[in-house]
C-alpha cells in the first residue's frame, strides 16, 4: 500500500543526491547530504527497517553532518566541480 | 607584549554603561539541588518514555538517570535559585495556552501573508532593536524563543544585558514589544 | 474522536503547506524564515495533536505513554524550533547578509524608471 | 509493453538504488574535489543499503519486533508476518561502517589540506609535482 | 674408501668460502693459499673418482633435497669426471694463479687503500671465486634438471660481482648484461625442464630417454638448445662475449672460457645422450652455425690488437669447435668434440693468463705497442707458445688428439650426408689453418720483431713462480692428455660409446 | 580450550589493542612487549590450529554457538590454517623489526600506531579464517581502515596515496558486499558452506553471474589487480616502512587468499572455468599485470616504489595461478601467496632499514650499502632471488609449479610470459644489488680519486635478527616446498582437478 | 482512519518536494539550511504518520523524537559555520 | 574524463540492470531471501533470547560477532582519527584570547606573552571569538540532560524498541557534540578529557569483547551467552536476554566516545584547542 509513498521519497532521494554532488559549494553539499539522510531514514521506515531507520536517523542527521560541517570548517568550502 | 585592543565593535555597542549588577559574577557554589532535581525530572521523562514498570526496567532507568544527572545536573539548571520552584512552574504552564493562542494567532498572520496573491505589497521587513528588562538566562530564553514564535517576529539577537533586536515582518507585528510578553515572562520567573 | 483528529491534522497539513509557499515565495532569506520556524512548527504541532488523540481510541497505559510522548516530541521541538532558527538568523547576520526591505526595492524600482 | 512497466514499477527500488550507485560511482571518479568524493563514496554505501533493505521487504509483513512481547510466549510466531530481519542487521553494520570510513577520509581531507591547502586533485597533483 | 666423494667436491670449496669470509680480516693474503689448497684437496679427490670410474665404476649419491621430486643425487660416470676433473684443475690453477694477480688489480682499480679495505677487496675475490668450482661440479654431477638448473643459475653470480668488483672500465655495466644473457639463457633452460617435468613426471635426467620419439622433445631440446647456444656464444647469440672478455680480470678468464664451454657438457648430457633420436634434425643446421661461427670468430680474432679482446674472440671460434663436433653425432665426433672442448678450457686458461701476465708486466693491453718481448720473459713467451699450440692443436697439446677424432667422426658423418656434411667438415678442417693463423700471428707480434722503445727500461720481467708454475702445471696436463688421449677417451666411451650412433 | 582457538586467535589481538591504547595514555613503553604477546599467542594458536587440521581434519566453530547458515560459523581447513600460521608468524617478525623504526618515525603515536597494527593483523587474520561472507566484508574493513589510518602516516605524499587507497578501497568493499547482496537475494543465504550448496542450482541466473562479477572486481581491487592497482604503488611507498612491512606482505595476499575461497569454495570450479570464462579472463589480466608491473618496477629509482610495482607484478603471478585453474596453478598460487607473504616482508623489511637509516630509499641512499649494511643486504640478496625464482628459494618453486600450470593450461603464452617476468624481475633486483654494491657512477680510482672508506653503518639488531630469520625461512620453506605442498596444499585443491 | 493518514502521508511528501526547491536551488547556503531544516521537521511528522500507517506509532515515536533531536544539531552545526567564518559567499583568509 | 566516467558509470549500470532481470519480485514472501534463513530469526528468536526485537536479537545475539567488529570498525575509526590528526604541541602556545569578563574587554596575547593568571575574572576565547549567544547556549543546557536521558532509555529498550547500543551510542555523542558547539570545545573537554574519551572507547569495545571471552570460562563457544546464565543466575535464555543489554552498553559507550573523540579531532585539528 506504501508504495505510491515509496515512489515520492525515492525520486526526492535521487534529486538530493544529484543535488549533492553538483553544488558548488561544499557547505552547500554538506547539508545537502544530510537531507539525504533524512530522505533515506524515511525510506528505511516506510520499508519497515525500523532499526535502520533509526540508525540512519542518529548518523545522518546527528553526526555525519556536523563532522562534514566541521571538516569544511577546517578545510575550504570552495570546490571547482 | 600584551595588546590590548577592543575587538568586537557591536559587542562595544551593545555594552550599556550603567547596568553594573552584572559586573559581578555570582561565585559559583556546589549544591546538591541541581542534581536532585534533574534526577527527578529525568526520571519522570525516563517514565514516558519508558513505559515499563517492571523492576528491571525501573531500575536502569534510575540508573540511567542518575548517570545523566550526575553528568549533565549542572547544565540544565545552572542558576536556579532555590525558592519557589513548583510555583513557576505553575506560572510556567499557565504561560504556556496564551503563548499558544499568540502563536496561533501569529500562525494565522502568517498565512494570510503567504497565501497572499500581493505579498510583495504586504510585507515591509524591518528590524527593531529594544532593550528587556529580564536579566536571567532562562527568562531570555523564553521570551526570545516566544518571539520567534509569535506574528511575524524572530529574535536575531539578544545580548546578555538584555538588548534585543527583532526582525519584523511588517510594521504592525513589531509594534507590540517587548509588551505584554515580557511581563508575562517575568512574572514565571520572578523578576 | 477519529473527526477530530482529522481536522486537526487537515490543519497541521495547511500549515506545512503554508510554510513550504512561504520558503518558496518570500523574497529574502529573513522573511522566508517566518514561514519556516513558525508554520512548520503549528503544523507539528497540531499532526502530533492528531496523531496523540487518534493514538488513544483504544485507552490503556500504554497508549497514553505513547500519545504522552508524542506531546513531548512537540515539547522538544517548541524549544529547538525557535532556537534552531535564532541560530540561522543569528548566522546570517554575522555572514553579513542585509535584510531585505521594501525601500531597496523601491530605490530599484525608482532607478530602472 | 504492460508487462514492462510492471517490472518497471514493482522492481522500482532496485531501479532507483542502481540510478544511485551510478551517481555516487560518477561523483567517485569525475569530481576532483575530495568531500565531493567522500560525499560519492557515501552515496554508493547507501545505494546499497537500499538494494539489501529491498532484499528485506515482505509484502503483507509487519515491523520486525514481535508485537506480543514478554507476556505471550507460547503465541505462535508466523515468519511470513514479519519482515526479513536479517538484511537491516547487515546494513546496521554497513551504516557503522560507513560511518567510521567517513571519519578517516574526512580526517585524511583535512590533512591533506593542511598539507597542499586545497582540496583539488588536480591542483594537488600539480603541487606534489612542485615539490 | 672415501665416502661421499663427490658431495665433498662441491661442499668442500663452499666450506672454504665461508671460512675465508668469516676470518677475512685475520686471513688476510693466505685466504688464495686456503682456496688453492681446498681446490687442490678436491682435485685429489677428483683424481680417485676418475681412477675409480676408470675402472668402470658408476659413483652414484643419493641426497634428499626440496621433496621426492627435486633430488640433489649426484652421479660420477665416464662423462662427468674427467670433466669435472679438467675443470677442477684449471680452477686450482688459476686460484694459484689470483694471488698475485688480485694484489695487482686492487691497486690497478682502487689505489692505495687501507689494511682493512685491502683485505675487504682480498678476501672477497677468493670467496667469490670459490663459488665457480661449486657451480662447475654441480654441474658436471648433478642428475636432476632443478638442481642443474639451479647450478646454472648459480653460475653467473659470482662471475657477475668478481667482474663488477674486479673488472676493467666498464665492468659493472658489462656484468649486469653478462648476467641478463645469463638470466635469459637459463629462463629458456627452465622452460625446457618444465616440459620435461610436464611429460615426463619428474626431473631425473637418466628418465629423460623415455621422452624420446615424443613430440614435445622437438620443443624441449629447442628451448634447450637455445639456453646452451646463448651461454656458448653461437652465432646469433654472441653478442655479450666481447664485451664480457674485454673487462673481466684476467685470473678468471680461463673460467669464462669453461662457463661458456660447459654448456657442451650439458648439451651431451642433457641432450644428446638420451635424446639422439630426436637430436638428428637439429644436426645440419647446428653445424652450419658452428661453421659460421668458426669462421666469424677467426676473422674477428685477426682484427683484434687488445690482447684480452683477441682471447675473447678466439673463444668464439673455439667454442664452435666443440658444438661442430657434437652435432656432427657420432660417437668419435662427440668424444673428439668433449676432448677438444677439455683441450681447449686449458689452452684458453693459459693463454688468458698469459696475456695477464703481459698486463700485469707491461701494463698494456695493446699488442701492436709489445714486441720483442720473448727474451725479456722466456717463460711467459713459453706459456703463450704452449696455449698458442694448444688452441690451434699442434702436438703434443691435448687438442691435437682430440681434433683428429672429432673430424674422423665429422667426416664420418659427412660421407654419410655427401655433399652438404662433407663440405662443412672440410670447410671446419680448414677453418683450423685460420685459428693457427691468428695464434702465432700474436707470437709473432708480442714475443719476436723489434723491442719497443717504450718497454725497454729493463723492469719488465718474468712473473713470480705463483703465477707461471700454476700455467705450467695445466700445461702439462695438456700434454699428458696429448700423448695419452686414451685416458681420456676411455672414459668417455664408457658413456658415449654406448649410443646407438655410427 | 584446544577446542576454543579459532575463537582466540582473533579475539586476543583484539583486547590487547584496546589494552595497547589505554596503557598508552599513561606510559609508551609497555605497549611493545603487550603487542609482542598478543601476536606471539596468535602464532602459538596457529601453529597448533594448523597441526590440529593436518591431524585431524578441519574445524568448525560456531561462534554464538549457533549452528552455520544462522550463527557465524568460522570454518578452517588447510588453507586457512596455513594462512594463519604465516599471517600471524609474518606479523610477529614485522612487529619485532618496526620497534625501532615506530620509535624513530612515530615517537608520540606509538600507543595509536600498536593498537591500529595489532587491528590490521586481527582483521586479516579474521578474513583468513572466517566462513560467513558478510563477516568477511566487516573484517576487510577493520583490516583497511586501520591501513588506510597507519599508511596516511608516512611520509609528505602518503595522505593523499593513502586517500586515493581510501576511496579505490571502499569501491573495492562495497561492490564486495553489492555481489554478497546479489547471492544473498538469490540464495538467502551468506554462508560460504552453504551457498555452495545452494548456487549450483541457479548457475543459469543472471544475477549470480553479476554478484560474481562484482565479487570479483571488488576483490580485485583490494588485492590491486592489474588495472585495479593504481593505488597500490603510492600507498605502500609512502607508508611509514613499519606499515609498509607488514601492509605490503599480508593485505594483497589475504585477498588474494579470498578469491581462491570465492572462485573454488563459493562456486563450485566448473561455474568459474566453464559456465563463464571468469578464469581465462582472469589469468590473462594477469599476465598483463606481471608484465606491466615489472616494466613499471624496471623504470623506479625508488627501491619501495620499486618493491610496490613489484608487489603488483607478484599479485599477477598469483592471480595467474588460480586463473589457470588446475592443479598445478593453484598449488603454484597458493605457494606463491606463501612465497610472496614471507619474501615481500622480507625485502620491505630491508626497505625499512635502509629508511631508518638513512631515512629515504632512493638510488642515492642505497650506494654501497653492501659495505654500511652487509647483514641487511644479505637478506635482501635472499630476497632478491626469491623474487627472481632462483633455486633453492622458495620463489623458484612457486614459480615452477605456474610454469607447469600454464603447460598443463596448453597456454604457452604464460609460460612466455613467466620466463621473461623472471628476467625482469632479475633487471631490476639484480639493479639494486649492483647499486647497493657498487656506486653508481663508478670512480676510477686508477686515475687518482682518492678511494673512501665506507665505516659499517648496521641496523640495530632488533632489525637484523627478523630479516635474517626471514631470508631464512625463503630458504628452508624452498628446500621443504615438497613437503608443504604434499602436507597442506593438496587438500587445498578442489576435486575434479 | 488509515486511508486519512495515507493519503497526509504522501500529500506532506509532496510538500516535502516543494520545499526542497529551496533546499537544492536556494541560492545561499542559508536558504538552503532553511529547507533542509523545513524537510526535517516535516520528516519528523512523517515519520509518526507511518507509524500509524504500520499500526506500530510507539516504535516510530523514538524514532521521530531522535530525528527531532537530532536535526536541530546539523542546523546548529552549519549556522555555527557562519558564526565563526563570517563569509557568505567566500572565505576570509585564515589567520 | 568526464564522459570516460560517464561511460564507466553507464556500463556498471547496465550490468547491475542485467543482473537485476532475475531477481525475485519485489516484498515477494517466497523469494529465497524470506524462506531460506530468515525464518528461523523470526519464529525462534523469543523462544532462543526473549527479545521481541528480532532485529536486536539477530544483531547481537546470532550474528553478534559480525556486531562486534562493527565496533571494532568504529573504534578503529577513532583511533584512526587521533592518530591522523592529533598533534602534541610542547611549544609556547600561540595567539590567544583572553576576554575579562566582567568588562568584555578582550586581551590578545601573542606568542610569549605572559598569560593572565588563573583568575575567574577572565575566559580564554577561540580566535574566531563570537559573541556569547544567549539564546542558543541556554536551549543547549536545557535540551543536553534530556536528549541523553533519551539516549540511555534507546540502549535499554533495544530489545522491545528500535534502538540500541549504536543509535544510543550516537545520540550521547551528539549531545556532546551539542554542549560543544553551543558552548566550546574547551568547555567540553573539561566535561569529558580526551583521556576519558579514549579509555571510555576502550572501555566500551572491551566490554563486549571480555562478555564474549567470559562465555569462554564457561565452557561454551565465544559469545554465546547462555554460559552466563550461571553468574547471573537465571535461566540461559535470559542470560542471553541479558548478555544482549551487557553487549549494547558496551557498544554504547564506544560509540559514543569515539562519535566524540571524531568531533574533538575533526572540528579542531587535532589541537583540542578550539572547535567549530
Amino acid at each position: 500500500m506504501t508504495w505510491q509513498l515509496d515512489h515520492i521519497i525515492l525520486s526526492l532521494v535521487i534529486i538530493l543526491a544529484l543535488g549533492a554532488i553538483t553544488v558548488k559549494d561544499l557547505l552547500g553539499a554538506a547539508i545537502l547530504f544530510g537531507a539525504y539522510s533524512f530522505m533515506m531514514c524515511l525510506l528505511w521506515a516506510i520499508m519497515g527497517a525500523v532499526d535502520v531507520a533509526f540508525t540512519e536517523a542518529s548518523v545522518g542527521a546527528g553526526v555525519s553532518t556536523v563532522f562534514f560541517v566541521a571538516a569544511v570548517f577546517r578545510t575550504t568550502r570552495r570546490t571547482k566541480d | 607584549m600584551v595588546d590590548r585592543e577592543k575587538q568586537y565593535s557591536h559587542q562595544k555597542q551593545s555594552q550599556p554603561e550603567s547596568n553594573q549588577s552584572s559586573l559581578k559574577i555570582p561565585p559559583t557554589k556546589k549544591s546538591r539541588t541541581p542534581f536532585l532535581l534533574t534526577f527527578f525530572v529525568a526520571f519522570a521523562t525516563w517514565i514516558v518514555l519508558s513505559g515499563k514498570f517492571d523492576l528491571f526496567h525501573l531500575t536502569l532507568g534510575i540508573i540511567s538517570c542518575l548517570i545523566v544527572a550526575s553528568f549533565s545536573g549542572d547544565l540544565m539548571l545552572s542558576d536556579t535559585r532555590k525558592k519557589g520552584l513548583p510555583y513557576q512552574w505553575l506560572l510556567f504552564i499557565q504561560y504556556l495556552p496564551w503563548l499558544l493562542y499568540q502563536v496561533f494567532l501569529a500562525n494565522i498572520h502568517v498565512m494570510y501573508l503567504v497565501f497572499h496573491p500581493k505579498m510583495m505589497e504586504l510585507i515591509d521587513p524591518r528590524i527593531i532593536r529594544f532593550k528587556s528588562r529580564l536579566n536571567r538566562e532562562m527568562s531570555h530564553l523564553i521570551f526570545a524563543n516566544s518571539i520567534t514564535l509569535t506574528p511575524g517576529t524572530i529574535t536575531v539577537f539578544v545580548s546578555i544585558y538584555g538588548d534585543y533586536a527583532v526582525h519584523a515582518i511588517d510594521e504592525k507585528c513589531g509594534q507590540s514589544l517587548p509588551g505584554e510578553m515580557e511581563k508575562r515572562v517575568a512574572k514565571i520567573l520572578g523578576e | 474522536m477519529n473527526i477530530v483528529s482529522t481536522i486537526l491534522l487537515i490543519c497541521g497539513l495547511l500549515f506545512f503547506t503554508g510554510g513550504a509557499v512561504g520558503i518558496i515565495r518570500m523574497p529574502d532569506f529573513y522573511s522566508r524564515l517566518h514561514p519556516a520556524g513558525k508554520l512548520d512548527t503549528m503544523g507539528i504541532l497540531m499532526t502530533m495533536t492528531a496523531v496523540a488523540l487518534y493514538n488513544l481510541h483504544d485507552f490503556s497505559i500504554g497508549t497514553v505513554l505513547s500519545s504522552l510522548k508524542i506531546i513531548l516530541i512537540v515539547a522538544f521541538l517548541f524549544i529547538t524550533s525557535p532556537t534552531a532558527t535564532h541560530a540561522i538568523v543569528d548566522a546570517g547576520v554575522r555572514a553579513g547578509l542585509g535584510p531585505w526591505t521594501k525601500e531597496e526595492t523601491k530605490e530599484e524600482n525608482d532607478l530602472a524608471t | 509493453m504492460n508487462d514492462l512497466v510492471a517490472v518497471l514499477i514493482s522492481k522500482y527500488n532496485y531501479w532507483v538504488y542502481i540510478i544511485l550507485m551510478m551517481i555516487g560511482f560518477y561523483a567517485i571518479i569525475t569530481k576532483k574535489n575530495l568531500v565531493k568524493k567522500i560525499i560519492g563514496m557515501n552515496i554508493v554505501q547507501t545505494a546499497i543499503i537500499l538494494f539489501y533493505i529491498s532484499i528485506g521487504a515482505k509484502k503483507g509483513a509487519t515491523l520486525p519486533i514481535i508485537s506480543h512481547g514478554h507476556d505471550a510466549v507460547g503465541h505462535a510466531v508466523h515468519a511470513s508476518d514479519y519482515i526479513n530481519p536479517l538484511p537491516h542487521v547487515l546494513m546496521l553494520t554497513a551504516i557503522v561502517v560507513a560511518v567510521a570510513t567517513l571519519g578517516v577520509a574526512l580526517a585524511l581531507a583535512i590533512k591533506i589540506y593542511r598539507q597542499y591547502n586545497t582540496l583539488e586533485e588536480d591542483e594537488i597533483h600539480t603541487r606534489i609535482r612542485e615539490q | 674408501m672415501i665416502p661421499h666423494i663427490l658431495l665433498q667436491t662441491i661442499v668442500v670449496p663452499v666450506l672454504a668460502s665461508i671460512f675465508i669470509f668469516l676470518t677475512r680480516h685475520r686471513i688476510g693474503r693466505k685466504a688464495g693459499w686456503v682456496a688453492g689448497f681446498s681446490l687442490l684437496y678436491t682435485t685429489g679427490l677428483l683424481i680417485i673418482a676418475s681412477a675409480r670410474a676408470y675402472h668402470g665404476e658408476v659413483i652414484v649419491e643419493k641426497y634428499p633435497f626440496a621433496g621426492s621430486n627435486i633430488t640433489f643425487d649426484l652421479l660420477g660416470d665416464g662423462l662427468s669426471l674427467p670433466v669435472a676433473l679438467i675443470i677442477n684443475i684449471l680452477c686450482t690453477a688459476l686460484a694459484f694463479y689470483s694471488i698475485h694477480y688480485v694484489e695487482h688489480r686492487i691497486e690497478a682499480i682502487y689505489g692505495e687503500v687501507d689494511e682493512h679495505t685491502w683485505l675487504n677487496h682480498y678476501t672477497r675475490f677468493f670467496w667469490l671465486f670459490l663459488g665457480f668450482p661449486l657451480a662447475f661440479l654441480g654441474v658436471c654431477f648433478v642428475k636432476n634438471l632443478v638442481a642443474m638448473y639451479f647450478f646454472l643459475e648459480v653460475l653467473p653470480i659470482p662471475l657477475y660481482f668478481i667482474m663488477a668488483f674486479f673488472g676493467y672500465i666498464d665492468r659493472v655495466r658489462v656484468a649486469m648484461l653478462c648476467l641478463l644473457w645469463a638470466f635469459f639463457g637459463a629462463s629458456c633452460f627452465l622452460a625446457g625442464t618444465v616440459i620435461i617435468y610436464y611429460q615426463v613426471g619428474n626431473f631425473n635426467i637418466s628418465d629423460l630417454h623415455t621422452l624420446a620419439g615424443h613430440p614435445a622433445a622437438f620443443w624441449v631440446i629447442l628451448l634447450i638448445l637455445v639456453a646452451l647456444l646463448a651461454k656458448m656464444a653461437v652465432v646469433p647469440f654472441q653478442v655479450w662475449m666481447p664485451w664480457v672478455h674485454a673487462e673481466h680480470p684476467t685470473c678468471i678468464a680461463g673460467l669464462l672460457a669453461v662457463y661458456a664451454n660447459i654448456a657442451a657438457y650439458v648439451m651431451v648430457r642433457v641432450i644428446v645422450y638420451p635424446l639422439y633420436e630426436d637430436f638428428k634434425i637439429f644436426s645440419m643446421p647446428l653445424m652450419i652455425m658452428a661453421l659460421i661461427t668458426m669462421v666469424y670468430g677467426s676473422l674477428l680474432t685477426l682484427a683484434q690488437t687488445d690482447v684480452k679482446r683477441f682471447a675473447a674472440c678466439s673463444t668464439i671460434s673455439q667454442l664452435a669447435y666443440s658444438l661442430l663436433g657434437i652435432s656432427a653425432l657420432t660417437i668419435f665426433s662427440v668424444e673428439g668434440g668433449m676432448f677438444f672442448f677439455l683441450g681447449h678450457i686449458i689452452g684458453k686458461t693459459i693463454l688468458f693468463s698469459t696475456a695477464g701476465i703481459l698486463v700485469y708486466s707491461t701494463g698494456i693491453r695493446d699488442m701492436r705497442q709489445m714486441g720483442g718481448l720473448g727474451p725479456k720473459m722466456p717463460i711467459t713467451a713459453t706459456l703463450w707458445i704452449m696455449g698458442a699450440m694448444a688452441l690451434s692443436g699442434f702436438p703434443p697439446m691435448s687438442s691435437f688428439p682430440a681434433e683428429w677424432i672429432m673430424f674422423t667422426g665429422i667426416f664420418k658423418s659427412g660421407i654419410q650426408t655427401i655433399p652438404s656434411g662433407l663440405i662443412i667438415a672440410i670447410l671446419g678442417a680448414v677453418a683450423i689453418i685460420l685459428t693457427a693463423a691468428y695464434t702465432f700471428r700474436s707470437v709473432k707480434i708480442i714475443f719476436f720483431g723489434p723491442l719497443n722503445l717504450s718497454l725497454a727500461n729493463g723492469e719488465i720481467k718474468d712473473p713470480p713462480l705463483s703465477m707461471s708454475v700454476p700455467l705450467l702445471l695445466a700445461g702439462s696436463v695438456s700434454i699428458i692428455l696429448g700423448v695419452y688421449p686414451k685416458l681420456v677417451i676411455k672414459l668417455f666411451h664408457l658413456v658415449v660409446g654406448g649410443l646407438p650412433i655410427p | 580450550m584446544i577446542q576454543q582457538l579459532p575463537a582466540i586467535i582473533v579475539v586476543f589481538p583484539l583486547v590487547m589493542s584496546f589494552f595497547v591504547v589505554v596503557t598508552g595514555l599513561w606510559s609508551k613503553r609497555i605497549c611493545f612487549p603487550l603487542v609482542v604477546t598478543a601476536i606471539s599467542v596468535c602464532v602459538l594458536s596457529a601453529g597448533i590450529i594448523l597441526s590440529s587440521v593436518i591431524n585431524q581434519g578441519p574445524i568448525h566453530y560456531w561462534l554464538g554457538g549457533w549452528q552455520p547458515p544462522w550463527g557465524i560459523e568460522y570454518f578452517v581447513d588447510h588453507l586457512n590454517a596455513f594462512m594463519l600460521v604465516a599471517v600471524s608468524l609474518l606479523s610477529l617478525l614485522v612487529a619485532v623489526h618496526s620497534k625501532r623504526s615506530v620509535e624513530q618515525e612515530l615517537p608520540e603515536k606509538r600507543s595509536q600506531f600498536w593498537s591500529l597494527f595489532l587491528l590490521l593483523i586481527t582483521g586479516l587474520l579474521g578474513i583468513t579464517i572466517t566462513g560467513d561472507m558478510f563477516n568477511l566484508f566487516v573484517l576487510l574493513e577493520v583490516a583497511s581502515l586501520s591501513g588506510y589510518a597507519l599508511i596516511a602516516m608516512g611520509q609528505k605524499k602518503a595522505v593523499f596515496a593513502s586517500f586515493r587507497y581510501l576511496v579505490m578501497g571502499t569501491i573495492g568493499a562495497s561492490w564486495y558486499l553489492l555481489g554478497v547482496g546479489y547471492l544473498y537475494i538469490i540464495t538467502g543465504s551468506l554462508n560460504i558452506a552453504n551457498l555452495s550448496e545452494l548456487l549450483p542450482h541457479m548457475y543459469q541466473s543472471k544475477t549470480v553471474l553479476v554478484g560474481f562479477a562484482f565479487i570479483l572486481v571488488g576483490i580485485g581491487i583490494k588485492m590491486a589487480l592489474f588495472p585495479l592497482h593504481a593505488w597500490l604503488p603510492d600507498a605502500y611507498t609512502y607508508a611509514p616502512s613499519a606499515v609498509s612491512t607488514t601492509v605490503a606482505p599480508l593485505m594483497t595476499k589475504v585477498m588474494a587468499y579470498v578469491l581462491i575461497r570465492v572462485i573454488f569454495s563459493v562456486f563450485k570450479p566448473y561455474f568459474s572455468i566453464e559456465e563463464i570464462p571468469a578464469t581465462t579472463i582472469l589469468a590473462w589480466m594477469a599476465a598483463v599485470a606481471i608484465v606491466v608491473g615489472s616494466i613499471y618496477a624496471i623504470a623506479q629509482t625508488n627501491l619501495k616504489k620499486m618493491l610496490s610495482y613489484s608487489v603488483v607484478a607478484q599479485i599477477g603471478y598469483i592471480a595467474l595461478g588460480i586463473g589457470l585453474a588446475n592443479r598445478f596453478g593453484l598449488t603454484g598460487a597458493v605457494l606463491h601467496i606463501f612465497n610472496e607473504i614471507i619474501t615481500k616482508g622480507c625485502v620491505f623489511a630491508v626497505a625499512g632499514a635502509v629508511v631508518y637509516k638513512k631515512s629515504a630509499c632512493n638510488t642515492r641512499e642505497l650506494e654501497n650499502l653492501y659495505r654500511k649494511m652487509p647483514f641487511t643486504m644479505l637478506a635482501f640478496t635472499v630476497g632478491a632471488f626469491s623474487m627472481i625464482g632462483i633455486p633453492p628459494t622458495l620463489g623458484f618453486f612457486s614459480k615452477l609449479y605456474l610454469i607447469l600450470g600454464s603447460i598443463d593450461a596448453k597456454q604457452w603464452v604464460f609460460v612466455g610470459i613467466l620466463l621473461f617476468s623472471s628476467i625482469l624481475n632479475g633487471v631490476y633486483f639484480f639493479r639494486i644489488i649492483q647499486i647497493a654494491s657498487f656506486e653508481t657512477p663508478m670512480p676510477d680510482y686508477s686515475r687518482g680519486t682518492p678511494y673512501e672508506k665506507v665505516p659499517m653503518d648496521e641496523a640495530p639488531l632488533s632489525m637484523i635478527i627478523p630479516m635474517q630469520i626471514m631470508a631464512a625461512g625463503i630458504l628452508i620453506a624452498g628446500i621443504f616446498s615438497a613437503d608443504i605442498v604434499s602436507t597442506v596444499i593438496q587438500y587445498v585443491i578442489p576435486e575434479g582437478f | 482512519m488509515d486511508t486519512v493518514f495515507f493519503y497526509s502521508s504522501i500529500y506532506l511528501s509532496i510538500i516535502m518536494a516543494i520545499s526542497l526547491y529551496r533546499a537544492v536551488f536556494g541560492p545561499t547556503i542559508l536558504d538552503r539550511l532553511i529547507g533542509v531544516n523545513a524537510i526535517g521537521s516535516k520528516t519528523t511528522a512523517l515519520l509518526v504518520l507511518i507509524g500509524l500507517i504500520y499500526h506500530r506509532v510507539d516504535l516510530f515515536i523514538d524514532i521521530a523524537l531522535a530525528y527531532a533531536m537530532l536535526n536541530f544539531i546539523a542546523v546548529l552545526a552549519a549556522s555555527r559555520y557562519f558564526q565563526k567564518r563570517k563569509g557568505l559567499y567566500d572565505e576570509t583568509p585564515r589567520d | 574524463m568526464k564522459i570516460a566516467g560517464l561511460i564507466v558509470v553507464l556500463l556498471c549500470g547496465c550490468l547491475l540492470i542485467y543482473g537485476t532481470v532475475d531477481f525475485p519480485e519485489w516484498g515477494d514472501p517466497a523469494s529465497p531471501a524470506s524462506t531460506h534463513v530468515s525464518p528461523y530469526y523470526i519464529e525462534t528468536t523469543m523462544e532462543d533470547t526473549s527479545v521481541p526485537n528480532i532485529v536486536t536479537a539477530v544483531l547481537a545475539d546470532y550474528r553478534g560477532y559480525d556486531t562486534m567488529f562493527e565496533t571494532i570498525v568504529i573504534f578503529c575509526a577513532g583511533i584512526a582519527c587521533i592518530f591522523l590528526l592529533r598533534t602534541y604541541t610542547h611549544q609556547a602556545p600561540e595567539t590567544r584570547l583572553y576576554r575579562h569578563i566582567p568588562t568584555g574587554i578582550i586581551l590578545r596575547i601573542k606568542k610569549g606573552g605572559k598569560l593572565p593568571e588563573d583568575s575567574t575574572d577572565f575566559e580564554r576565547v577561540d580566535l574566531q571569538w563570537v559573541p556569547y549567544d544567549l539564546i542558543i547556549k541556554t536551549a543547549c543546557r536545557v535540551v543536553v540532560p534530556f536528549v541523553q536521558l533519551f539516549a540511555l532509555y534507546v540502549i535499554a529498550h533495544g530489545h522491545h524498541s528500535p534502538g540500541g547500543g549504536f543509535q544510543g551510542g550516537v545520540i550521547l555523542g551528539a549531545t556532546l557534540i551539542l554542549y560543544a558547539i553551543s558552548h566550546d570545545l574547551r568547555t567540553t573537554i573539561k566535561r569529558m578529557s580526551e583521556k576519558a574519551v579514549i579509555l571510555l572507547s576502550a572501555a566500551g569495545v572491551f566490554i563486549y569483547a571480555s562478555t564474549g571471552a567470559l562465555c569462554l570460562l564457561f565452557g561454551v563457544n565465544y559469545l554465546d551467552y547462555s554460559g552466563l546464565a550461571a553468574i547471573l543466575g537465571v535461566d540461559p535464555v535470559s542470560a542471553r536476554s541479558h548478555g544482549i543489554l551487557i553487549v549494547e552498553i558496551g557498544v554504547g559507550v564506544a560509540v559514543m566516545a569515539v562519535m566524540v573523540s571524531l568531533y574533538y579531532n575533526l572540528s579542531s585539528v587535532g589541537k583540542q584547542d578550539e572547535g567549530l
